[in-house]
């Protein structure tokens, strides 16, 4: 070990563990959440969801992996081959570069970069351009409306997020997560900023695509949204960009209102993993239960109500700072 | 030079996501059997085969969406570096400065509002 | 490894939302509470079919309608299977007489078919069935006993 | 009413006799011979009174085709019946959809089906079938379609600039709720213009009744509208019973209300859940699913199938209602009454949902009757037509109901018309187990071989999705000569392209919904 450090550095290899680190977490997340989906929606539809693969259907997720795995990739005829091939890859970049900076515990974070808030932000915006792509690209009617609501789906609720998270480093008067969280020592942020909370939480579900706001791929409307001509694997990358989304969404919002691993007895990361997942239940109980928002009223809401809202408590909390 | 040195996780991760997405597409298309058929390749429409492409000018509604979005978003950065040194307690001139700011910024979209860009109308004769 | 990729496909067969007539109310009370096709991992119903690996065409095949069904089976990728689910799928059923014009007479003139669930409509029961014979087609081995071997 | 018409009418043609026809063995009260220069000013004659085009039928006597217009009245109860002679040789006749807009779709499948062209009629293009077949179907004898025919009904093409944004809703899409293919021009997201192109579940229903004896064709009616088949057999069945003159026992008129009544709850249960999982929301689909399943364990015992039922018979019922039947009837019934409460406070207090469907689709009560709209979507528009009231068959007579009546004819008034429609099933259906009458249940004398006196019957019966009307020519054989189907769904589907110019892509998903559309019934 201590040779290996002193070639490539410290720092470096610190580095490189972080990262396998990552890779496993992400995809044993995205086994975890596609069971639980299936298995949350099952039991809140008065069926049992898979329990015929593994002891409670536990094998199931790896079997759809590895069924996706030898499914054939059929690339259409008419498509923009470039476009339509970077597109999958390009929706992988910002869900890693999130987890850089999200502090799971005391002290395992990869790299806590002082701007962590801003890197999250700019590369959440990154995923936009490769639905955009896969839209556009694959020549489909179906797939360009997709792409184009999803568009102005994101850039409508990309604002709401900012002036979510604005107050919060009002408060903290720094960018980097890890201050954030030794911020909450004595009480929460939820706590001081319940309205921020909550437009951050409703532009958090609108940022992934998910029901009420599942537009982009909206079954009933259009086909399959902007991955109808993606089969086999690159499909399966769409989804699994989109569940380790909804769980960096979460993740956020435990690290800015939730005291991110404050806990009383139990050890930091386990109080982060418990309140991550309890969020990303509630993004699944919404999908079940809600009826999906048409196009126009879902960009009013953003700019009729939660703009101004949030302005209104950016107000309030830098009028209450001063007192 | 340190500032640089903080970036290159973020550098080497996109790298890894990059190499990450192109293996299961590998062992995919190396595992995976072959089917050809006539139309195999054509674009899906519902089974039945498109009239005209789907690369054409799309709706001009959104154009204006997007106006307004860089004219926020600009400005939301501007309060990006005041919310840093935001001080606690003192300098109340700081408050007001926020204050006329965001209001301005509000302007515009009771502006937005009133021009009735919100609102899609329904276009038929009904 | 093909062994294991088998089995992988067959527990999870995602079946294409494709309901032509009668047989596709019986087909999606087959995904319903009570008759629950999610427990064998097959509850995800992909509208597109680059996405589905299975077509179950649950109705009459009209000669207007012929076209579509192969395009879409042509559309969906490789390790593809095809259940002919009721007797308008399997032979034209009760549309079959001297002077009809309109009906093709059983899917396997346009599509290679894997396995037939005959009835009309059948029960989802039988339609789940259906899906244990293509799981046994698929990795060779049941997972049920099926209704002969139990006595 | 009949009186004041027929004393009009005959003023307004003078020469032609209008015969007094008994309403009883033939289901219309007027019946007049007209020749094709008139009927323009005869359709305009009765538009003018509020009528409404209930159907256009064709029957080939291999001598003449003769045309049938049959009008219906939402207020009163009068039927009239057009006749028109067409020589078979150059059957040319003035198109009336201009008058009424349903016409124009009657005229494109007669055109279809049997040749007879319409001049003035804006789009002579195949709506059912498709260039493969080269002779007309219903006709008589093997008529060939001749080639400058073939090249005008050549299939549909979407004219139009070149970068118009044409999409199909095509045949395989999960909102379409079977095999309708819908072409949009969009411009952006909105609609521009909606072409339904149908055809693609086209069984040959008619053609088949053509060669198969009464009690043959009886299973036909459960396929053709599988949700609501119940009521398609209480048609079939009344319509020849009346034709022959069989009378029912008391005992099976009643078990007749029951099991149409169920069926009725579960027909627009199914449409709950299928419209719901057209808005996104997918939970409520399963919650409706569960009291079908009750539904079909009550029925199933007794009719023998789930879903495409044949249970009643000429003169009675396949076989007798026992114990079980009532009581578990019964218990289903307390079940269902909480259920409404459970669906009250899950869908309709939803924000989303209101604001999903207030205003949209919105149908007039002008544009419903140029349409020939029935059914629940007529009762959103503000007519209170219903064909239990206006004229009962088996023992809906004796049942006291009210008939839902919405304001606004939107996509929310058309839900709220069928919750409480659904309600009112329940209390008929409480009322008739109460009445329940013992006795026989099949009656005494039924020849093996109906034969039907000469003459054709135009019955009508009011299934789940509106006014189903059934149009049997016999000629003393035990096959009937003709039959037409005069089917809700199609004259509701008319409606759609209207409501859809001008909305979102969303709102057009909804209208569809809300419509209540069953496939193998418009293509029959």
């Amino acid at each position: 070990m201590e040779q290996l450090a002193s070639i490539i550095g410290w720092e470096a290899l610190k580095m490189i563990v972080g990262l396998i680190g990552v890779l496993a977490f992400v995809v044993v997340n995205a086994l975890i959440l596609t069971w639980a989906e299936r298995k949350v929606a099952g039991h809140m539809q008065r069926r049992i969801g898979p329990k015929e693969v593994g002891p409670y259907g536990l094998i199931q997720p790896i079997a759809d992996a590895l069924k996706l795995l030898g499914k054939e990739i059929l690339t259409p005829r008419a498509v923009d081959k470039p476009l339509y091939y970077v597109a999958p890859m390009l929706i992988f970049i910002p869900v890693l570069v999130s987890f850089i900076v999200i502090p799971f515990d005391a002290s395992l974070v990869v790299k806590d970069i002082n701007v962590g808030i801003l890197v999250i932000l700019a590369f959440s915006s990154l995923s936009m351009f490769s639905i955009l792509m896969a839209g556009w690209g694959s020549n489909n009617k179906y797939a360009l409306m997709g792409a184009i609501r999803s568009i102005a789906q994101n850039i409508a609720y990309e604002i709401p997020l900012l002036l979510a998270l604005l107050p919060i480093i009002m408060m903290t008067n720094s960018f980097s997560l890890k201050t954030i969280v030794e911020a909450q020592q004595g009480l929460w942020f939820v706590f001081y900023q319940p309205l921020a909370f909550c437009i951050y939480f409703i532009a958090g579900v609108a940022e992934t695509n998910r029901t009420p706001f599942d537009l982009p791929e909206a079954e009933s409307e259009l086909v399959a949204g902007y991955h109808t001509e993606y089969s086999g694997m690159r499909f399966a990358l769409f989804f699994l960009a989109e569940y380790t989304n909804m769980f960096i969404v979460s993740a956020i919002a435990v690290t800015f209102f939730l005291g991110g691993y404050q806990g009383p007895f139990l050890p930091g990361i386990i109080w982060f993993l418990l309140k991550s997942y309890l969020l990303v239940f509630v993004i699944m109980w919404l999908k079940w239960t809600f009826p999906r928002v048409r196009f126009d009223q879902l960009l009013n809401i953003s700019w009729k109500a939660l703009i101004p809202l949030a302005f209104i408590n950016l107000l309030i909390t830098g009028g209450l700072l001063k007192l | 030079m340190n500032s640089l040195q903080e970036f290159a996780p973020v550098v080497l991760f996109s790298v890894v996501a990059l190499l990450f997405t192109l293996a299961p597409i590998v062992i995919a298309y190396i595992l995976a059997p072959r089917t050809k058929g006539a139309r195999t390749l054509d674009t899906y429409e519902c089974g039945i085969e498109p009239y005209g492409s789907a690369w054409i000018r799309y709706g001009m509604h959104y154009y204006i969406y997007a106006l307004i979005f860089i004219a926020f978003d600009v400005d939301v950065l501007y309060l990006f570096p005041v919310a840093l040194n935001y001080a606690k307690g003192e300098r109340p001139e700081e408050f007001y400065a926020l204050l006329c700011f965001v209001l301005i910024l509000a302007l515009a979209i009771f502006y937005a509002w009133g021009k009735g860009v919100f609102t899609w109308k329904r276009k038929f004769s009904q | 490894m093909e062994k294991v990729l088998d089995l992988a496909r067959a527990n999870s067969l995602w079946p294409m939302t494709f309901g032509l007539a009668c047989c596709a109310i019986e087909m999606m009370s087959a995904s319903m509470a009570r008759f629950d096709i999610a427990r064998f991992g097959a509850e995800v119903f992909r509208p597109s079919p680059r996405q589905s690996d299975l077509m179950i065409v649950s109705g009459t095949v009209t000669k207007k309608m012929a076209p579509v069904l192969i395009t879409l089976y042509e559309q969906m990728p490789a390790p593809k299977w095809v259940i002919a689910m009721g007797n308008c799928a399997i032979s034209g059923g009760p549309f079959v007489f001297e002077g009809q014009y309109n009906v093709i007479e059983g899917v396997d003139l346009l599509v290679p078919v894997d396995v037939y669930v005959p009835g009309c409509p059948p029960r989802p029961e039988a339609l789940l069935e259906g899906l244990m014979k293509l799981e046994e087609k698929i990795t060779g081995k049941r997972r049920f006993p099926g209704p002969e071997e139990r006595w | 009413m009949v009186g004041k018409i027929k004393t009009e009418l005959g003023a307004a043609l003078g020469n032609i006799e209008i015969g007094e026809v008994n309403y009883r063995e033939r289901g219309y009260h007027l019946c007049c011979e007209v020749d094709s220069g008139e009927i323009v000013k005869v359709a305009r004659f009765f538009d003018e009174r509020g009528f409404y085009l209930a159907a256009e039928i064709c029957v080939d006597y291999k001598e003449y085709l003769e045309l049938v217009y049959i009008f219906g009245n939402h207020a009163a109860l009068c039927r009239v019946k057009v006749a028109l002679k067409v020589d078979p040789a150059k059957p040319v006749v003035p198109t009336i959809s201009t008058v009424f807009d349903c016409a124009y779709w009657y005229e494109r499948e007669i055109r279809e089906f049997f040749g007879v062209t319409f001049e003035g009629h804006p789009n002579m293009t195949y709506l059912f079938l498709h260039e493969g077949i080269d002779y007309y179907p219903l006709r008589k004898g093997q008529v060939q379609v001749s080639a400058e025919d073939k090249k005008s009904l050549g299939s549909f093409q979407p004219e139009g600039a070149e970068d118009t944004f044409c999409i199909n809703l095509g045949p395989q899409h999960p909102s379409t709720h079977g095999v309708l293919r819908v072409v949009l021009k969009m411009d952006g997201e909105y609609i521009e213009e909606a072409e339904p192109v149908l055809g693609y579940l086209h069984r040959m229903h008619e053609k088949m009744a053509e060669n198969r004896g009464y009690l043959q064709f009886h299973a036909n009616t459960g396929r053709m509208d599988y949700l609501g088949a119940m009521a398609f057999n209480l048609g079939y069945v009344t319509a020849v019973e009346r034709m022959c003159g069989i009378a029912v026992p008391d005992r099976a008129n009643y078990v007749r209300v029951i099991a149409t009544e169920l069926n009725r709850l579960s027909s627009h249960l199914m449409w709950l859940g299928a419209y719901l999982a057209d808005l996104g929301a997918l939970t409520p689909f399963l919650y409706v699913f569960d009291d079908r399943e009750q539904i079909n364990d009550i029925l199933e015992p007794v009719t023998g199938s789930r879903l495409t039922y044949a249970y009643f018979r000429f003169g009675g019922l396949y076989n007798d209602v026992d114990e079980a039947f009532v009581a578990a009837t019964k218990a289903f019934v307390e079940r269902m009454k909480s259920r409404f409460v459970l669906y009250e406070k899950l869908v309709t207090g939803n924000v989303i949902f209101i604001n999903r469907t207030r205003g949209i689709g919105v149908i007039t009560k002008e544009r419903a009757r140029k349409q020939a709209v029935s059914g629940p979507v007529l009762r959103a528009a503000g007519i209170a037509m219903d064909m239990r009231k206006t004229e009962p068959c088996a023992a809906y007579g004796a049942m006291d109901f009210d008939v839902p009546v919405g304001t606004r004819g939107d996509a929310l008034d058309i839900y709220h018309v069928r919750i409480k429609e659904m309600e009112n099933a329940v209390r008929i259906i409480e009322q008739a187990l109460a009445g329940l009458p013992e006795g026989p249940v099949m009656a005494e004398k039924v020849p093996k071989k109906l034969k039907p006196p000469k003459g054709d019957i135009y019955h009508t019966v009011e299934t789940p999705r509106g006014e189903l009307g059934i149009y049997i020519v016999s000629d003393e054989s035990d096959t009937p000569y003709r039959m037409k189907w005069r089917v809700p769904s199609f004259s509701n589907l008319m409606v759609f392209p209207e409501l859809a110019k001008g909305n979102l892509l969303a709102d057009t998903v909804a209208i569809l919904g809300a419509l209540d559309l069953v496939i193998p019934e418009i293509d029959r």
